[in-house]
Formats: C-alpha cells, structure tokens, sequence
C-alpha cells in the first residue's frame, strides 16, 4: 500500500515543479485543483489496513472542496475580473524552476533534521516543505491577485499532506474548524478580488502599492 | 460561563446582520458591550476569588478555559471594546452624516453598509474570546484565522482603493502567516505525538518534558513566525501600518489594542511550552532578536512618516517589540511584558480614538497639514498630546514601569550592550514623535476658506480619556488584585 | 593687634599716591627735556576740582553719579588691605588678593557704567575697550599671585610678602623675576599708561581710560583722578614688595625704604613711558598675552622646582 | 515632613484649582499664586530646620506599584537646595501675578499657573525622593511642567523649536537616569536609594557617565547645553527665573547624589567634571557676550554658573582623590554655595529682563537703552543682579567663587597634578569673571544707561508693584547673603556634611569661617567707603552754586543722537571678534573703499554654534539613514511576503 502513497508523494513533487512552469492561469487553477484532490486521497492510503471510515468521510469533503468549489470560485473570479489569460511572473520560468529545486533541496535538507515519529511513509515532510515553498514562489513570483491565491491554496496543500499524514486519530472538531476556516479565507479572498477588479482596471498587484513609507529620492543629498 | 461570553457577541453578531434600523443595532452592540464586559468582570472575579485551578496540572482535555494568562487578555479586550463600541456609535452617526470624501485624495466613496460592520466587529469580538479561552492549540489557531476574516471587512468599511489596497495586503500576509502557524501546529502535535497529548494545551505542558525537541523547536519557528506576522512583529510587520492608517480609527484600536494581543497570547501559549520543554534559552533568544528588530524598525519609520496613523501604527510595532524582549528576557521582564501589554493596548486605543477624531477635525492624515489642533480642538489636543506622553513611557504609566522594569532586567541579567541600543531607539522614538506631536498640537493655522468651527464630539473623547485616567492610574496605584492577577500570569509562561 | 601702625601706613599710602604721578610726569619731563609740571600737580588738581560744581549731562541718571564714588571707595578699601612694606594692613587673611583682585574688577565695573550712562560713542568705545583688557590682564595677573603663591607656600598677600626674603630670590631668582615682569607689564595696562594707552594725548579715538571720564566733571573727576593715583600704588606696592625683599627687623626702616622703592617704580614707569612709543590699539593685547606668558613660564618653573 | 507633604498638596490642590479656574483669570491668577506662596512658607520651615538641627527626616508610606515605595527623605543637603525653590518660586509667584496681567484673556493663565505650581510640586520630589520610581515621577513632572510653560507663546515658532530641544533633551536624560538606575539597583527588588549597592569600577565608571549625561542635559553643562538658551527665553521671564534659577540644579543635586554611591571616586571623574566645568563657563560666557537678547545673555550666564559649580566638584573629586582635605572640603562648600548664591542673583536677573521685556514690549538690545529714567528701580536692582553675577563684592556672589578660590590655592602648595588642578580652575574663574564682566556691563549699558534707541524703549513704563517688591526682596537677599556670608557657614557645612561625607562638612566649616568673616569684613567696609565718598562728594570743600545740566560732551557734538552711541555689537566687539574661532559669529563688515564712503552698516550675529555645527548634522545624518531604510516598506505584496519566506528559511536553517 505505503508504494501508493509514496507514488502519490512523487506525483505532487512534480506537481510542484509543473506549477512552477506553468503560464496559463486556467491551467494554473486547474493543476492546484489537481494537487488538492491527490493530497486529498493520500489518508485513505496512509494509513494501515482498510481506511478507517471517519477518515473516508473526511476525504470526500476535503475532494469536493478543493478538487470542485474552490476551482470554481477562482475561476468565476477569474472571469469576472477579465484577467488575461497567462500569470505574467515576475521572474522567468528557468529561474522558478531554479528556486524550486533550491527549495526541495533545502526542505529535505530539514526533512533530515525532522524524523517524524512512527510514520511509515518516507518523504512526507520534505513533500509537504517543498509544496509549501512552491506556494510562496507562486504568491512571490506572479503578479496577479489570483495567482496569490493560488499559492496560498498550494501552502495550504502542503500543511494538508502534512497535517493528514499524521492525525488519523485527531477528534474531527478540528479539522473541521481548520477546513472551514480555509474555505472561509478562499471565499474573503474572491470576494476581495472582485472587488479589486472592480476598483482597478486589472488585478496585477503592481496597482496595489499606493501605501507605502518609501521617501523615494529624499535622501542621500 | 464561558460558552456564553462566546456566544453573547456571536449571536448578537449573526442578530445585528438581520436588524435593520442603525439605532437598534447600535443599541444592541453597545448592550452586549456591556454585557460582556460585565460576565468578564465576574469570570475574572470569581476566579480571583476561587483561586486559580488549572495552573500547571493537567485537566481533562478542555477546550475553552480560563487561566490567569487568559483572564488577563480577556480584559484588556473586553474593556477595550466596551469603549470601542461608546466610540463606534458615535462615529457611526458622524459618519451616516458626511460621507466620506476621501481624506487624502478627496474621492467621494460610500462606506459599508452599518449592518456588515457591527456584524463583523461583534463577531471579532466572539473570535477574539475563543483566542483567550481556547486550551487547544488548534482551536486557538482557528480562532486567530477568524479574527483575521471577520476583521477584513472592518478594514474595508470605507470602499475606496486604499483602504481595499490594506485589506488585500492584511488578508493575504496574515492568512500565508497563519498558515504557517497551522504547520507549526502539527509539528507540534507530531512532537507531542508519542505522548498523545495532541494540541491540549494542558497535557503538552504536562508532558514537555518528553516532547520531541527538534520538532519542538521546528514547531515554535512555524508558530512563531504565522502569529508573529499577526502580531506585527518587523520584518512580518508589513500590513500593520497599511490596516492601521485606512482602516476607521475603532478598528485600528481594536486592531492595535486587541488583536496584537491575541496573537502574541498564540506566540506566548508555545513559548510556555517550550520553556517547560527547557528550549527557554532557544525561544528566548529568537525573541529578543525580533524584539529588538522591531524596535529598530519602528523607531527608523517614526522618522520618516507622513501620516500620523502610521506613525501610531509604527509605535505599536515598537511595543510589540518591548513586549517579545522582556519574554524573551524572562524574570522580571515577563510582568514587565504583560503590564506593558496591558498600559499599551488601553494608551495605543485611547490615541486612536484621539486620531480619529483628529482626522474628523483636520479632514487630513498628514502631519504636515496639522497644525495648532489647540485652537480648532482643545479637548482634542490635550488628549493627544497626553496620549503621546503617556505611550512614550512619561511616568506616571504602566508603559514607564514596564520599560524600566525591563531595563533593571537587562541590566541584570548584564545584557549592556541589549540595554544600550534599547535606549538609543528609544531616545530616536522619543524625539521623532516629539517633534509631530508638537508640531501638531502647538502653533497656528489660518481657517481653511468656508471651514466652520469643529464641535467635538464628546462620545468619541471620552473613552480616550477614560483610558488614559486608567493607564495614569496603573502607574501610580497597582491594585493588588491586579498585581496578582499578572504575577500568576507571569506563571502561565 | 596694634592699630596704631595700620593707620599710619594707611594714612600714608592716602597722602603719598598721588604723588607717585607726579614723579612719573618729572621724569618724563627730564626725558623731554622739559621742565614738566610741579611734583604736586595732582594735589592742586584735585583741590580745584573739589571746589568745582559738577555739570552732568541730560542723559545721564544715578548710576554715571554713583560711578566714581564707588571706584574710589573699591579702591580705598583695596588699599586698606594691601600689605605695606610687607606687613599687614587693617586686614589680612587667606586668600585676600582674590577679594582685592574683585574689588578692582567692582572699581571697573562702576566706571564702565558710569562711562556707557552718558550715551556719548566715545566714552562707550573707552568702555568697550577697557573690558577687552581686563579680559587679558585679570588672567595674567591672577596666574602671577598663583605662581607666588606657589613659590613661597603661603596664600594670602601679607603671607608672601613675609617670606619673600633675600634667599627666596638668590633660589628662585628666575620665578620671581618673571613675576616681577609680568607684574610691571600688567601694572602698565592698568593704569592706562604707555605703550598700552596714553594718558595725556588728546585724541579721544585712541584713548582708553581718559575717554571714560570725559564727561565727569568737578568732584566725581578728582574721585577719579585720586582713584586712579590709589590704583597706581597698588600696582607699584605689589612690584615693590617683589623687588625688595630684605626685611630688617625695625618698621622704620623697612618703611623707609619702602617708599623709596615706591618712587623708584614710579621712575621706571616714567622711564618706560619715554623709551617706548605707544602699542597700536590691536596690538595692547598681545602685549598682556605677554605677561601672561611670563606668569605662565614662573608657574610652571615653580612647579617643576 | 508632614509640613513638606502639606505645602506638596497645597501645590497640587492649588494647581487644580488654578485649572478649574481657567475661565476667570484673576481667580486663576489668585489661586495659582496664594497657593505657590503658602506651599513656599510651609515648605521652607521643616527645610531650615533641617538645616539647623542637622537631624534628616524621612517618610516612608506603603506604594503598591512595581520597584517604588513613597519613601522621602530631607535631610541637610535636600534642604540646602529646596531653600532656594521655595524662596524663589514663592517670589516668582508674587511676581507672576503682575507679570501674566497683560495676557489675560489672551492665554490661558489657569493652565500655565497650574503647570507653575506642578513644577514645583515636582522639584520639591526630586529633592526628597529617596525611591528611583518617585525620583523619576518627580524628574519627568517636572520636564512636562516646564515643557508647557515653554510652549506658553506657542504661535511663536522659535517657542516650538525651543520646546521640541527641550523635550527631546529631556527624554533622553531621562532614559540614562532610567539606565544609571537600572544599575545601580540591579540587584535590589524596590530601587530605594537605601538599597543601591555600590557596583564594581567598570559599572561605577558606567554609571557615573551615564549620570553625567543624563543630569547634565538638565544641568545644561556645554557640550549638554543646546536646549537652555531656546528654553529659557521663550518662557515667562518669572518662570525663566524659577527654571534657571533652582530647575537646572537638579541636575547638580542628582549628579552628587549618584556620586554618594559610587564611592571609592576615581581621580578621572575629578579631570573630567573639572574640565567640563571650565569649558562651560568660559565658552559659556563667551556666548553670553555675543548674544544680543538680554534673557539669551542670561541663559547664558546660566550655564557658565553651572559650569563654575562643575568645576568645583570635579576639583573637589581631584582633591578628595589624593587626599587633600582641606581643598575638597572648600571646593566642596564652594560649590554648594554657588548653587544657593546664583539662585538668587539670576532670579533677580530674569525677572529684571521680564521687567524690561513688560515695560519695553522687547529684549532685544538694539531696541533698548535709557530705561534708567524710565524704570529706575528695575535699573538699579538689576545692576545689582549684575554686579552680584560678576561675582563682585559686597553681593553674594563673590563668596561662593571666593571659597573655590582659596580651595584652588590651598591645592597649590600640594602634589602637582592637585596643584594643576587648582591652577586650571582658578584660571578658568578668573578669566571667565572677567568677560562675564564685560558681558554684564554689555548687558546692563545697552538695556539700561544711555538714549533710547528706539521709541518702544522711550515709551518703557516701570514694573508693577509686585514685580518690584519680588525683585528688591531678591535683591536684598544677595546683599545680605554677601554680607552675612558666615552665617550661610553653618548650614553650608551640614549639607556639605550630608552630600560628601562628615569630614568635608567639617573641614569647610572650620577651613572656610575666619575667610568669610574677614570677607564680609571688608564688604562692610567698602559700604563704609561708599557712604562716606557719597556724603562727602559735595561737602569736602562746599562748592557754590548747584549742579547744572546739559547735553553729553561728546566732543562738539552739539546734540548726539542716541544713533550714535555704541551698539552692543561694536561693544562686544573688540572680544569678540578675538574669540571668533569659538563664537563663528555671521557678520558683515563695512568695506570702505572711496574716499567720501556712503551709507555702511556693521552687524554681528552670534549663532549657536554647537547646535548648528554638531546635533543638527547629526540628527539629519539620522534622519538620511531613516529615509534610506524607508525604501522596505515601499508597497509590493509580494516582497513583503518574501520578506516572512526568507527569514523563515534562515530561521530553520539557522536554528534547526
């Protein structure tokens, strides 16, 4: 069973580096999408023996979720604010590839430093490190609202593999207080989006920097 | 008991969505101001006088507790939204009468309908006494979530692009901060896991003893860098003066008193952790290094700002740096700390209200548009002038003792070199907010064509008076019980 | 303590100063080959002017009154204080040349208001002037007593002069004769004589003290004028008490010889007065930076012994 | 105490009042001023007692707030320095009541009585406070107190630069008294001073720097001294007299304080305050030559005193330090009674400025002159001021350099460095005596003696009646306090007694008597003088006719112009333009070149030279490194976010 898991472990790694490659924005959503569906099966594969069945019921929430509703928001956010069609880095594709390696590299460096206790995958921390990272290369490196978004998704994906992993047996009080919270910060977050493209012409967040304390040209005279 | 001081605010929240006359709604927030105030006052009474029972021994998994740690939190956030909700009706009202053009680039905009904002902010009041009373790391963590959504839309009450600007800047840092203090609770939890204890506050102090400590260590880092970010501590301190300055003045109180505090209770709850763990020396370290960052980073910004809201904002950075060193320093810092969370949260509100009336009167947040507030506003500028005294640390106020308690530590603990820079930026703050505060309170400024005379609104004065009475009071008379209260909170640390 | 010689050194010292001004105009006199007015011209000066009705300018008030009378009566004090020969005078205690040093200073202070009462350019300009040199001198002669002091261990003036005997010069002759100079060069300043000022030209622009006194007239002018023959002898005492150090048990004699050195001083100040040509006005400074220079070189002498 | 605590409610109820008041000037005016009064006549009872008996009281009530206890004590030597408080805020009240009419309705009186009576509320704690918490309660009271009587012509600009000075001066004294403290009780849970411990040399050093910062920005001590010469004259001229004449003493009376537990004193800390001290009041007094305001001229004066009283504790220090007695227990004493003399003297003087300032509308010398015929009195009194300030005899200034004097030539005859020490700062008393001679002549010539220069100053009026009777009650005082000076011995030797050990109070008590007998001796007899020149002037040899008047012989100048006299710039100057390299005085000089010149004109302007030329750069460098800084928080989401991504990867891999 644990190979399935780790096959799935592998498959988000490449999800990472295909998010961080990717220039399409429907694409983009449609591979986070993807992520959190996989990440989302992974408890029914992790642990030993047959699922246990709250576990079942959990996944299948976590599957719509992710895999369908926030998709779907995005998307209509997407539409709505008539955004071009591509994510418009910041950085050239090479150099994300670059960083994300870098990050797998430094999150199993740390994965080394962190034995988890009595898990029996391999890989976990370093998967759920790497995706974490890959999330904030997205939120650093692209220039629209949604694509940060995206990346906080991505974050969230990662703590999920993370946080799956290991409470199978945690009470579902908080899980669920977790999820909903999740859900709550996509829908402020597209709510705040339409509202962005409503206020600006276009969602790049270069027009979202009027506050600021920066005495351009003041000093050094 | 405490269930009840949760739901009071939640379901006068949900109610006030689906009232739809203002005066009503006003009515019931300031009702359940009061009545929250007043079920905090008897909890912290009864426990005071019961005695505390849930200090150091492990109880059966609760989740919603008070210790005296969150007693003392719950306080401050209480009383700060008994004001804060005096204040609010009056604002409301002066705002239903001129809508705003803008204050800087004179923009007409309309502001969120009043149902949303007294829905969000009792509701932020419901978040915010989950934060004090969870004993689970995980509800904490999704209370402090809450707090964060519930408090975007205050942010965004007037709907013009700046303020819409901070809110996206606060929702996103904030959310990707709070993030990471989910990750940094399963590392917790993956540390307590051979234990299993879980998240219960209580069974991992119990067991700290035998927590896994790299995993300890990499769960404070995670934790403290989501909750640092929510608490504003630089270089994670980025939205803070954004929020602060477009967001209405009750907000950034409630914001700047409040909220800082709930997420320094996160950052303080893994500290107690790790302290039993014997990881004080690493937590310690990490947080005298932020703090003093801080401190720095405020005390440059201070000299350079254009908007006193900001500049407020940048002292509330300071003092969230004055309260992680004296943690981070321990001993006697620690009341230190939790005093001077204390006197800032009621002193930083009371100059917010001040501001904002401020800002009614001078339609302006530049410093350099203000001048002589004395003649257009007496009662205004004194206030002001006594908040800048006050949040400077001028005897009497509990601030003053905090710092020097905190410098009698340092120097202790023969930290000189800690101390020194301490004082220089503190003497850099001192004088570059000086400077503002005379130049706006003081001098002379000729009547704008058609300006008619400012009538002060009292309702928005009065709570800054009466918390800067309370603050001046703190310094020269310490009620015992309070004394009291601190010293056993000091013990939840 | 017996009152009697006191006074009598006292009464002295009030009779003979003016005389000390006559002999230096004789001797210039002699150098100019003239006849030169009599020894007791400042005598019948001030008998006149005593006589005289005093005329007061519209502009002035009390205070250009009340100066010459202060000066003179800082100044009598003084030399109520100054040891005579080297004994003690009515008083004497540790530390008094600092009271005398002052009650000159209280002397300058009246005359300087008195001069800046009258509202005229030239009286300030005198004023402005003979503050920059006291300035300058003050220090010096200041650093000279504290180098006396020094050499012979005693801190008040009667002291000093008591041990300053014949064998303290054979030890110390450079400390003293420095002392001695720089004493001589303050004396010159102070008095308002060659080359620091010129007390009888009558040019109004290049005079000091004289033009401070323009516009007093009658009995405030003699106070003045005797005021300024008391604080010659001050000066000259001081050299004196340097120069003769031999103390014969007998008062007489010492007495004696006392005065004798006192005219001899004046002699050397008319002397002086003829050889030299009178300083520029910027220069007068360089010249007290001089005396203070030759208080400064004994000091350090006296120290390094 | 119980007579200390009653005059400290009488002060507080009494500024409340004042406050309530605010509306009704004369009641404002009438509660402010009793209340100061009575608070003065109560206060000074126990403090003389003190004195007298030579028995400290202490009080001690419980104070429920971190490290503080109510704990005072008065003894000899807080009650040598709270005497000169009550005398002068007393008559300072008096005066103010006169002084403030002509504002009513304009100011608001009620705030600045209340902030009047607060400031000496607060000085009285400084003095008594035995506990560090109620020190600084006392210390920042009275910052904020005096800020606002700063800030009492606000619309004035200059009155807001002086207050910004002034308040940023304070604060950070005050963090370094925070810091010596810190120190000095670190070991101790209340900061009672009774629980100090004296720290080892390098902390001891530590602490006495830090003390010297931090007393010294109030003590006003150059290079500390920025802020005194704003403040003081945008204040009111009665509350100018109570800040230089008793305010800036506390930074004195801490400095020795804090010295008390820093025992055994390090030779060098003598050097340095030795030094300090004759920087200041020479440079000081320099400065005061070249101003052209007379309050500025004060101000200035100010910190050359202080200078003065620096320079006998560090010879003091030098002298304890190679155990020369004699000479610490003189300068000592020497020092201490300065402190008490110039309290008088330069209250007498500021308010003789507030005078003119009240009854020539300016203080500006250029504006002034011949205000001896229209304000007699203020005249005369405030040249007494001046000759006192000169130090000259029979005022009370002179007794206090005197007994620095003599300490400095009794060091003579010892080792050298203590001989050098002596030497140095007799030099420095001498040299400085003299140009604050020129200064005060300078001063008191261009306000006073010649033509009005202007019609404003021929317009002046004579002070009211309450000005003048404060002012001839200080006046007599200095007098008496120079005559009299052996009386001062008693007391003086007590506080001396109390602030440096016993046997200094007793060595100046006995090395300083037979002096200052001998000294008031010879006052007496220059009065004598005096009155006999003065009653014989005439009757010597009877003259005929009375005296006649006519226009000032200004050699042919049939009616000089009060144009023509000389300026207080061409006064000044001969020296000044011989110290330019300290002053940097801008001025432009005539050029004559034709043979027939036109219209020229000389004017000098002294600029505050350590302002401009050290902290102003400075804080501008500061503030440049705060713009270059301000570029992190310049708007871009994303870079914020990286800002948390990177040093959470240094974090981990740091910590990890």
């Amino acid at each position: 069973m644990h190979t399935f898991a780790e096959l799935i472990i592998v498959f988000i790694i490449l999800l990472d580096l295909a998010l961080a490659v990717t220039g399409g924005l429907s694409s983009c959503i449609k591979l986070v999408a993807l992520q959190g569906v996989v990440a989302g099966l992974l408890p029914l594969l992790a642990g030993s023996g047959a699922p246990h069945p709250r576990a079942v019921v959990f996944a299948l929430v976590i599957i719509t979720l992710k895999g369908v509703v926030f998709p779907s928001l995005l998307a209509r956010a997407r539409d709505r604010s008539g955004a071009r069609k591509d994510v418009e880095p910041l950085i050239s594709y090479p150099a994300s590839i670059m960083l994300c390696l870098g990050a797998f590299i430094a999150s199993s460096w740390m994965g080394s430093r962190l034995p988890l206790p009595e898990t029996n995958i391999a890989w976990i921390v370093p998967a759920s490190l790497a995706t974490i990272f890959t999330g904030f290369l997205l939120i650093t490196t692209r220039s629209k609202a949604i694509t940060q978004v995206l990346g906080y998704l991505v974050i969230e994906n990662g703590i999920y593999i993370f946080g799956l992993a290991l409470f199978v047996e945690q009470p579902m009080m908080v899980e669920l207080a977790i999820l909903l919270d999740v859900f709550v910060a996509v829908f402020v977050m597209g709510i705040a989006i339409f509202h962005i493209s409503r206020e600006f012409d276009h969602i790049d967040t270069a027009e979202l920097s009027e506050l600021n304390d920066w005495r351009r040209g003041e000093y050094g005279k | 008991m405490i269930i009840t001081l949760m739901l009071l605010p939640l379901a006068a929240g949900i109610l006030s969505f689906l009232i739809r006359d203002d005066n009503t709604r006003r009515t019931l927030l300031l009702w359940t101001a009061r009545g929250h105030f007043l079920l905090t006052a008897v909890i912290i009474y009864t426990t005071l006088a019961l005695g505390f029972v849930f200090i150091g021994e492990p109880p059966a998994v609760v989740w919603f507790d008070y210790d005296a740690l969150g007693l003392l939190f719950i306080g401050i956030t209480s009383l700060l939204f008994l004001g804060a909700s005096h204040y609010a009706v009056t604002y409301l009202a002066l705002e239903k009468r001129d809508p705003g053009e803008d204050a800087d680039d004179g923009s007409i905009f309309n502001n969120a309908p009043e149902a949303v904002f007294t829905g969000c902010l009792l509701l932020f009041l419901a978040a915010m006494t989950a934060v004090t009373a969870s004993r689970h790391m995980g509800l904490l963590w999704a209370s402090v979530e809450a707090t964060t959504l519930l408090s975007a839309p205050l942010i965004y009450f007037h709907r013009h692009k700046r303020s819409l600007e901070a809110t996206w800047k606060y929702l996103l840092i904030c959310s990707v901060g709070i993030a990471l203090a989910l990750m940094g609770n399963l590392f917790l939890g993956a540390a307590g896991l051979k234990t299993g204890s879980g998240l219960d506050l209580g069974s991992l102090l119990a067991h700290a003893a035998i927590l896994d400590k790299p995993l300890l260590k990499a769960a404070f880092l995670f934790l403290f860098v989501g909750y640092g970010t929510k608490m504003g501590l630089s270089p994670f301190h980025t939205w803070l003066p954004d929020a602060h300055s477009e967001a209405p003045a009750v907000v950034s109180a409630l914001l700047s008193g409040a909220l800082l505090n709930c997420a320094f209770l996160g950052i303080l709850r893994v500290n107690a952790v790790c302290a039993a763990a014997g990881l004080a020396d690493f937590t310690g370290g990490i947080l005298i290094l932020f703090g003093m960052f801080s401190l720095i980073t405020a005390a440059l910004f201070i000299l350079g700002q254009r908007d006193y809201k900001r500049l407020l904002a940048y002292s509330s950075i300071e003092h969230m740096g004055i309260l992680a060193l004296g943690v981070g320093l321990g001993g006697g810092a620690v009341f230190a700390a939790l005093l001077g969370a204390l006197s800032h949260s009621l002193t930083k509100a009371g100059l917010f209200f001040t501001s904002g009336v401020v800002l009614a009167c001078e339609k302006t947040k530049r410093i350099t548009d203000v001048r002589g507030l004395w003649r257009r506003a007496p009662r205004t500028a004194v206030l002001w002038l006594g908040g800048f005294f006050l949040i400077t640390g001028m005897p009497p106020s509990g601030i003053f003792l905090a710092k020097f308690l905190i410098l009698k530590e340092a120097m202790a603990q023969k930290h000189y070199w800690l101390a020194g820079v301490f004082l220089f930026f503190l003497a850099m703050l001192f004088a570059g907010m000086a400077k503002v505060f005379i130049s706006m309170t003081f001098g002379e400024r000729e009547a704008k064509p058609g300006e008619k005379p400012f009538a002060e609104p009292a309702g928005m004065l009065v709570p800054a008076a009466i918390f800067f009475a309370c603050v001046i009071f703190l310094g020269l008379f310490m009620p015992a019980w309070l004394s009291g209260l601190i010293q056993n909170a000091t013990g939840n640390i | 303590m017996e009152i009697i010689k006191p006074a009598v050194q006292f009464l002295a010292v009030m009779l003979l100063s003016p005389l000390l001004l006559g002999v230096i105009n004789r001797v210039k006199a002699f150098f100019a080959g003239r006849r030169g007015q009599p020894l007791m011209q400042l005598y019948f000066e001030l008998f006149k002017l005593f006589q005289k009705t005093p005329v007061y300018s519209r502009t002035t008030t009390w205070v250009f009154r009340a100066g010459p009378v202060i000066g003179v009566s800082a100044m009598v004090t003084a030399l109520a204080i100054l040891p005579f020969a080297g004994r003690p005078s009515f008083l004497a205690f540790d530390g008094d040349f600092i009271f005398l040093i002052y009650l000159l200073g209280l002397a300058r202070f009246a005359t300087v208001l008195a001069a800046l009462d009258t509202g005229s350019a030239f009286e300030g300009m005198g004023a402005s002037r003979e503050m920059q040199f006291a300035v300058f001198s003050e220090p010096a002669f200041f650093l000279g007593l504290a180098a006396l002091a020094r050499a012979t261990g005693q801190s008040s003036l009667a002291g000093m002069f008591g041990v300053l005997t014949g064998d303290l010069w054979r030890t110390a002759a450079p400390v003293l004769a420095l002392l001695t100079a720089s004493f001589f060069i303050v004396l010159l300043a102070e008095n308002s004589r060659v080359p620091a000022d010129d007390p009888n030209t009558h040019l109004e622009l290049t005079m000091i003290h004289e033009v401070m006194v323009l516009d007093h007239s009658g009995p405030e002018l003699a106070y003045i004028l005797y005021g300024a023959a008391l604080k010659l002898w001050f000066f000259g005492s001081l050299i004196a008490c340097m120069v003769l150090p031999r103390h014969s048990g007998s008062w007489a004699s010492d007495s004696g010889l006392f005065l004798l050195a006192m005219f001899v001083v004046a002699a050397a100040v008319g002397v002086t007065e003829s050889v030299l040509a009178r300083l520029r006005l910027t220069k007068v400074p360089y010249m007290l930076i001089t005396a203070f220079a030759f208080s400064a070189l004994a000091l350090i002498f006296q120290v390094g012994r | 105490m119980a007579l200390v605590l009653l005059s400290f409610v009488i002060l507080l109820l009494s500024a409340l009042l004042a406050l309530c008041l605010n509306r009704n000037t004369h009641r404002a005016q009438d509660a402010g001023a009793y209340g100061a009064v009575s608070a003065s006549i109560a206060g000074l009872i126990p403090a003389v007692k003190v004195l007298l008996s030579g028995t400290s009281e202490t009080l001690s009530l419980p104070w429920p707030v971190p490290l503080g206890s109510f704990s005072l004590t008065l003894d000899p030597l807080s009650a040598f320095f709270l005497i000169p408080v009550f005398v002068l805020t007393g008559l300072s009240a008096v005066y103010g009541v006169d002084y403030l009419k002509g504002y009513s309705g304009r100011k608001p009186l009620g705030l600045a009585w209340a902030s009047f009576n607060v400031l000496t509320a607060a000085m009285m704690l400084v003095f008594t406070a035995a506990n560090a918490v109620l020190f600084m309660l006392g210390w920042e009271l009275m910052a904020a107190a005096s800020f606002l009587l700063v800030l009492f012509e606000h619309e004035k600009p200059q009155s807001r630069r002086a207050a910004f000075i002034y308040l940023a001066a304070g604060g950070t004294g005050a963090l370094m008294l925070l810091a010596v403290f810190a120190l000095l009780g670190a070991n101790s849970s209340a900061l009672d001073f009774s629980s100090f411990a004296a720290p080892t040399r390098a902390a001891a050093s530590a602490v006495f720097l830090l003390a010297l910062c931090g007393f010294g920005l109030k003590a006003g001590f150059i290079p500390l001294h920025v802020w005194l010469p704003e403040a003081h004259p945008a204040a009111p001229s009665h509350v100018s007299a109570v800040m230089s004449g008793v305010m800036i003493k506390t930074g004195i009376y801490g400095l020795i304080r804090i010295l008390g537990y820093l025992r055994p004193w390090e030779a060098w800390w003598g050097w340095t305050l030795l030094v300090l001290g004759a920087v200041s009041c020479l440079v000081g007094v320099l400065f005061a030559l070249a101003q052209h305001d007379l309050k500025r001229v004060l101000a200035y004066s100010s910190i050359e005193n202080i200078g003065i009283i620096l320079l006998a504790l560090g010879l003091g220090i030098i002298g304890v330090t190679h155990s020369a007695y004699p000479l610490a227990a003189l300068a000592f004493a020497g020092a201490l009674l300065h402190v008490f003399n110039h309290s008088l003297f330069k209250g007498l003087l500021f308010m003789g400025a507030g005078a003119v300032l009240h009854g020539a509308g300016t203080a500006e010398f250029e504006a002034l002159g011949g205000l001896s015929k229209r304000m007699p009195r203020t005249a005369l009194l405030f040249l007494a001021g001046a000759a006192a300030a000169c130090a000259l005899p029979p005022f009370n200034g002179f007794a206090g350099e005197f007994l620095i004097y003599l300490g400095a030539f009794r060091g003579l005859n010892s080792s050298a460095p203590v001989a050098l020490a002596g030497v140095l700062a007799g030099l420095s008393l001498a040299s400085a005596g003299a140009v604050a001679a020129a200064a005060f002549t300078r001063a008191g010539g261009c306000t006073f003696l010649g033509e009005p220069r202007t019609p404003r100053a021929a317009g002046a009026h004579e002070a009211g009646g309450l000005m003048l009777f404060s002012m001839y009650a200080l006046a007599s005082l200095c007098l008496a306090a120079g005559l009299l000076s052996p009386l001062l011995l008693v007391p003086l030797s007590r506080a001396v007694g109390a602030g440096f050990g016993g046997i200094y109070g007793a060595g100046s008590g006995q090395e300083a008597a037979a002096p200052l007998i001998y000294i008031s001796a010879g006052a007496l007899l220059l009065l004598a003088m005096v009155a006999l020149a003065f009653a014989k002037r005439r009757s010597l040899f009877p003259v005929a006719r009375a005296a006649s008047e006519v226009p000032t012989w200004d050699c042919g100048y049939a009616a000089p112009t009060p144009r023509m006299q000389y300026g207080a710039s061409s006064f000044a100057q001969p020296l000044t333009d011989f110290f330019q390299p300290v002053l940097r005085k801008i001025g432009q000089y005539p050029v004559l070149s034709e043979y027939f010149p036109g219209k020229a004109s000389f004017s000098a302007e002294a600029q505050a030279v350590f302002y401009n030329s050290f902290y102003t750069p400075a804080a501008s460098r500061i503030r440049d490194l705060a713009y270059r800084f301000s570029w992190l928080q310049h708007g871009r989401l994303q870079i914020y976010i990286m800002y948390i991504v990177v040093s959470l990867m240094g974090l981990l891999l740091w910590k990890l």
